[in-house]
């Protein structure tokens, strides 16, 4: 008999959107048992890495307005975001700031006292609200430290969910391993939210967190959900060589140049209005041509890159406002930006798509929300402003917290217990991986899988790498590196790493499809074999559900509201 | 003391090599504390044959007066020194006095706590109860 | 008692007993050393009452301090209820026991009950 | 290495090679824990992280080890190297200057498995010194604004706000590494961190906690938990100043 534990809410994932979850419904069902299940230890997750800002409307005093951030975000998604889910977010992000300075937020300060604010990328309006350049860490400290109040929210370190058990309509629990122990567990409960993050460790070269890998989201795709948008993956332009960890836009933000093998602000010639804060995608692509065009820089690695100049910003600027950044080149790069130009690189950075949510961040099964970036509730559409993801991780955190609460309370689930359900996951995951026979080493299959995307649907795409990819990454998975060798049932990271790479192959078989049916360029999609946006054909957005053989791909109306397409420049 | 919390032990507590100059102040002032203790209680025994009159008291300084008495005397010095002047240092420390003040830390790091002033202060203990055992010893012997 | 009151005892007495411990060694070199230890001289000092006082005082302070410095050192060691309060106990008791101890001599010698 | 091969090359001409000793143990299997070498290959930049993985991925799959974010942020990943506790991926071999490095869990936390401890405790004692705003209005009702603060004020608790709770500070503690009952660094700097924070009226609250047996007095000023801070928090400091309160040195 397998193991089991039971809460009313189970928030799956300890990030930004979890912990606000797990705050929202402690506050909103001070009797109800909030169970918070991370892979990682609760705190760790890779929201800490969070660097550059928040956005959020602040100032209407002196000028900003909800509306110019809400047709910033629209435009900057190049309009496929959902307009009403766009404008949601910055109607709630205002007082969401304030919330989190309530909570004891070391927000940086202007000299009145009131919350300081730093220019960003594709915003008409400084508004990235910011914390030194470690405003993810201490936003994740914050809300960490607020949920220490609550005696009704308990924490599971280091569990690895593995799917979603549910009666076909309604959700009735998880199963688990426990990795300290290694003890396969069900977890009963009535309502789940999903904020497992993004799942940038599909690329090599990532800003991401070594444990970002989509089990999350596979977990939701294995249970029926759809994954929407998959193809418009971000990629960030300064990713510092030769780690790939993030530099971040905040380095613009405050007056940072971007340089060519000219000596030149290369951006002049792409976005002149907005020069090195144009919207990310459109950075990065100028950074890739630049590069093809002979005007970068060779890496003593061997990689091509551009170079970030902060040195006009002075030493004692750059410690006070980018004190992180500068910790990161000195070590991991040995540059340090107030003396040296630093190696850049365009970087897996975030996923816009993610499980198919609507403006609450309800799933398509009833009693599952999906908050953060393992969501896709389109509020960033085919490309994300800097800055906004933190404030969409912290909305729908609340909104789904609440809403989880609200439903608990009116249903009572009767259904009996699939044990069929478990029985078949406990067999899928101890018969089909852990006691697997293969020969090939995993890791190496892993490294082949990242290193084939980041070749193949990097920042410029096009058909003959995508199929090229696709049949690389089917190649791969069908290789016998479905086993592992750690026999020990004891924090058995070696059986965590292969449900990982199990997880992996499914996600990026529905990155690549997305990105070869999306025959047009928009936003992060990039393909120099239609390098124009085609709003007649394709301004609709891209679902992918699960099947054994291949995934079945459809499509998904956007919500326009107030702002019609219209071309998009900077 | 290995035990299921993994704890360092008595072992992991004394090793002076690690780590700063405050650690082996840290340790001399146990070790110096608890020497202390030992030759006050001793003390307090000793001067107690005062009772037993002259002879007693005589018999007593015999023990004491010799080349050892006074190596174990010169070291009692030192640790008394030792303890006062590495004392008030750490005193004036628990109270917040000469930590550095709290400010936004620049890689590389450089913990203020770990300062001069402090670092002066147990080199000073050091030295002064180097050169009260030194004059201790010149007194004691030099009669 | 709260452990803040105890530690400011702690160092209460510490910096008492400095003082005072000062003004007894230095007594030892006022006129040389071995000659202050001599029996008369010894004795002398202790039937000087303010002397006898000093010295009682020096006994408690350094009695408090010592034993509590013990405690604290012990209860770092090893932890436990019952050895906890074994330590606290067993060391208030070696505390009173000694201040008793060198009272003793301080008093009986003043006294002339040598 | 290992993360970046796609763009770096593994066998880099400026690779140099050094023998890895880590610590394997697992509790319920092993008497004790044994030291088991590697060679591994580096460069100027390689961290401990990284060196660890490449082990993983080549030599032994079932080393057992905590990481995340591998940029010093997340704190999954304090262990001593070469006898000091340090974070594996804020750590370069390079810096070390040595040919035969051992890698050990960190100390004064139960083993869960080689590299890898329990984090319980120290969850727990953070939790127990209130690390949160005290006040009657933390809970936003309507559109209210926030609290000011002066540059001035963040000052006098961002340094403190800094810690990532990878628990080297109380690794490296000499009380910890006897006294099970002690609240340790890393809490008491927390407490110092809320209470200096100006926004917060929980002060009396939060001393009372520490004013125990096993409390901030256990802290000795040796100054090890400084020492070994990644992030520059200096816990030292903090508890020192925090005791300036309660000995009226400060108000």
């Amino acid at each position: 008999m397998v193991d089991s534990i039971e809460f009313d809410l189970i928030i799956c994932g300890s990030g930004l959107a979890g912990l606000r979850a797990a705050i929202a419904a402690a506050k909103k069902g001070p009797h109800l048992k909030i169970g918070v299940v991370s892979k990682v230890q609760v705190m760790r997750s890779h929201s800490v890495s969070a660097e550059g800002g928040t956005a959020a409307v602040l100032f209407e005093d002196e000028g900003d307005t909800i509306e110019s951030h809400v047709y910033d975000t629209v435009k900057g998604s190049d309009f496929l975001a959902d307009q009403d889910v766009a404008e949601r977010l910055c109607v709630e992000m205002p007082q969401e700031i304030h919330q989190l300075d309530h909570w004891g937020m070391p927000w940086s300060r202007r000299d009145d006292g009131r919350i300081d604010q730093r220019n960003f990328g594709g915003y008409s309006f400084p508004r990235a609200t910011y914390a030194s350049d470690k405003v993810g860490f201490f936003e994740m400290q914050t809300l960490y430290d607020t949920c220490q109040k609550f005696d009704n929210i308990e924490y599971l370190n280091e569990w690895f969910v593995t799917s979603i058990i549910h009666d076909g309509k309604r959700f009735m629990g998880v199963t688990a391993i426990e990795l300290g122990s290694g003890t396969f567990y069900t977890i009963k409960g009535k309502a789940l939210i999903i904020a497992t993050g993004g799942a940038g460790r599909l690329y090599s070269f990532s800003t991401y967190a070594l444990s970002s890998t989509p089990d999350g989201l596979d977990m939701g795709l294995r249970a029926g959900m759809a994954l929407k948008d998959m193809e418009f993956v971000q990629f960030h332009p300064t990713g510092i060589l030769p780690s790939g960890i993030l530099i971040t836009e905040g380095a613009r933000g405050e007056g940072g140049y971007l340089l060519n093998n000219k000596g030149e602000r290369f951006m002049k010639t792409y976005a002149a209005g907005k020069m090195e804060l144009a919207p990310r995608d459109i950075v990065s692509r100028s950074i890739m041509t630049e590069i093809q065009e002979g005007r970068g820089f060779k890496h003593e690695t061997g990689v091509d890159c551009m170079k970030l100049d902060l040195r006009h910003l002075g030493d004692e600027k750059i410690k006070e406002k980018l004190g992180g950044i500068r910790e990161i080149s000195i070590k991991f790069s040995g540059q340090d930006p107030a003396k040296d130009l630093l190696d850049i690189r365009p970087v897996c950075h975030y996923m816009m798509g993610g499980l198919h949510t609507d403006i609450d961040g309800a799933t398509e099964i009833q009693g599952v929300w999906a908050a953060g970036e393992a969501a896709c509730n389109s509020v960033h559409g085919s490309n994300r402003l800097g800055a906004n993801s933190t404030s969409e991780c912290i909305v729908w955190g609340k909104i789904t917290g609440e809403l989880a609460i609200d439903y608990i309370q009116k249903n009572e689930s009767t259904n009996p217990w699939p044990h069929h359900l478990v029985a078949a996951e406990e067999k899928r995951i101890y018969d089909g991986i852990f006691r697997g026979n293969g020969d090939v080493n995993p890791y190496e299959i892993r490294q082949q899988l990242t290193d084939t995307m980041n070749e193949k649907a990097y920042v410029y795409k096009n058909e003959t790498n995508l199929i090229e990819g696709l049949k690389t990454i089917r190649d791969l998975k069908k290789q016998t590196w479905k086993h592992v060798d750690d026999k020990a049932k004891e924090y058995n990271t070696n059986f965590a790493n292969v449900m990982e790479l199990d997880s992996m192959f499914r996600v990026a078989e529905i990155v690549l499809l997305g990105a070869i049916n999306r025959k047009e360029s928009r936003g992060a999609h990039s393909r120099t074999d239609y390098p124009k946006r085609d709003d007649a054909n394709f301004l609709h957005h891209t679902l992918a559900y699960y099947d054994p053989n291949e995934p079945i791909m459809k499509t998904h109306p956007v919500t326009i509201t107030k702002y019609q397409p219209v071309e998009r420049k900077y | 003391m290995p035990n299921d919390e993994h704890r360092e032990g008595i072992g992991g507590m004394i090793n002076p090599r690690r780590y700063g100059i405050e650690r082996v102040a840290y340790l001399l002032m146990r070790l110096s504390g608890l020497g202390l203790l030992a030759y006050f209680i001793g003390h307090i025994y000793e001067t107690s044959n005062i009772l037993r009159g002259q002879v007693g008291w005589d018999d007593f300084m015999e023990l004491i007066s010799g080349t050892e008495g006074h190596i174990v005397m010169s070291i009692v010095i030192a640790m008394c020194v030792f303890h006062t002047v590495n004392g008030v240092r750490v005193m004036l420390g628990h109270g917040g006095v000469g930590v550095g003040k709290p400010a936004r830390p620049d890689y590389p790091y450089d913990p203020a706590s770990q300062n001069y002033r402090h670092k002066i202060g147990i080199y000073s203990a050091i030295v002064l109860a180097a050169v009260a055992m030194m004059y201790g010893l010149a007194v004691m012997f030099g009669e | 008692m709260r452990e803040s009151t105890i530690m400011k005892i702690h160092y209460g007495t510490a910096l008492a007993a400095v003082a005072l411990v000062a003004v007894h060694i230095l007594m030892r070199l006022t006129m040389g050393y071995a000659e202050s230890l001599e029996y008369e001289n010894v004795l002398a000092n202790y039937k000087f009452v303010p002397y006898a006082i000093m010295l009682e005082l020096i006994l408690v302070l350094l009695a408090v301090h010592g034993f509590n410095g013990l405690r604290v050192i012990l209860l770092e060691l090893k932890q436990g209820r019952l050895y906890e309060k074994a330590v606290s106990y067993g060391c208030l008791v070696a505390m009173i026991g000694l201040i008793a101890y060198g009272s003793r001599t301080i008093i009986m010698t003043n006294m002339g009950m040598v | 290495m290992a993360q970046v091969s796609s763009i770096s090359n593994e066998q880099s001409p400026t690779a140099k090679s050094v023998t890895l000793k880590i610590s394997r143990y697992n509790p319920e299997h092993d008497e004790s824990s044994q030291f088991m070498e590697f060679p591994v290959k580096y460069d100027q930049l390689s961290t401990f992280l990284e060196a660890i993985l490449d082990v993983k991925k080549h030599f032994d799959h079932s080393v057992a080890v905590r990481y995340s974010c591998r940029q010093a942020t997340c704190g999954s990943c304090g262990m001593i190297i070469n006898g000091k506790p340090r974070l594996a991926c804020f750590t370069k071999i390079s810096e070390l200057d040595s040919n035969v490095i051992t890698v050990e869990p960190m100390n004064n936390f139960p083993v869960i498995r080689d590299l890898a401890v329990k984090f319980e405790k120290l969850f727990d004692t953070h939790q127990k010194i209130k690390p949160y705003l005290i006040r009657d209005d933390t809970e936003l009702v309507s559109d209210e604004k926030e609290f000011l603060q002066t540059p001035e004020e963040v000052e006098q608790y961002i340094q403190f706000a800094n810690c990532i709770k990878c628990g080297l500070c109380n690794s490296a503690c000499p009380t910890m590494a006897t006294d099970s009952s002690f609240v340790g660094p890393q809490a008491l700097a927390q407490a110092y961190r809320y209470v200096a924070d100006s926004r917060d009226k929980g002060k009396d609250s939060r001393l009372k906690i520490i004013d125990d047996s096993h409390g901030i007095w256990r802290c000795h000023f040796a100054g090890s938990c400084s020492q070994v801070c990644p992030k520059g928090v200096d816990p030292a400091m903090g508890i020192q100043l925090l005791r300036g309160y309660m000995l009226g040195f400060r108000s």
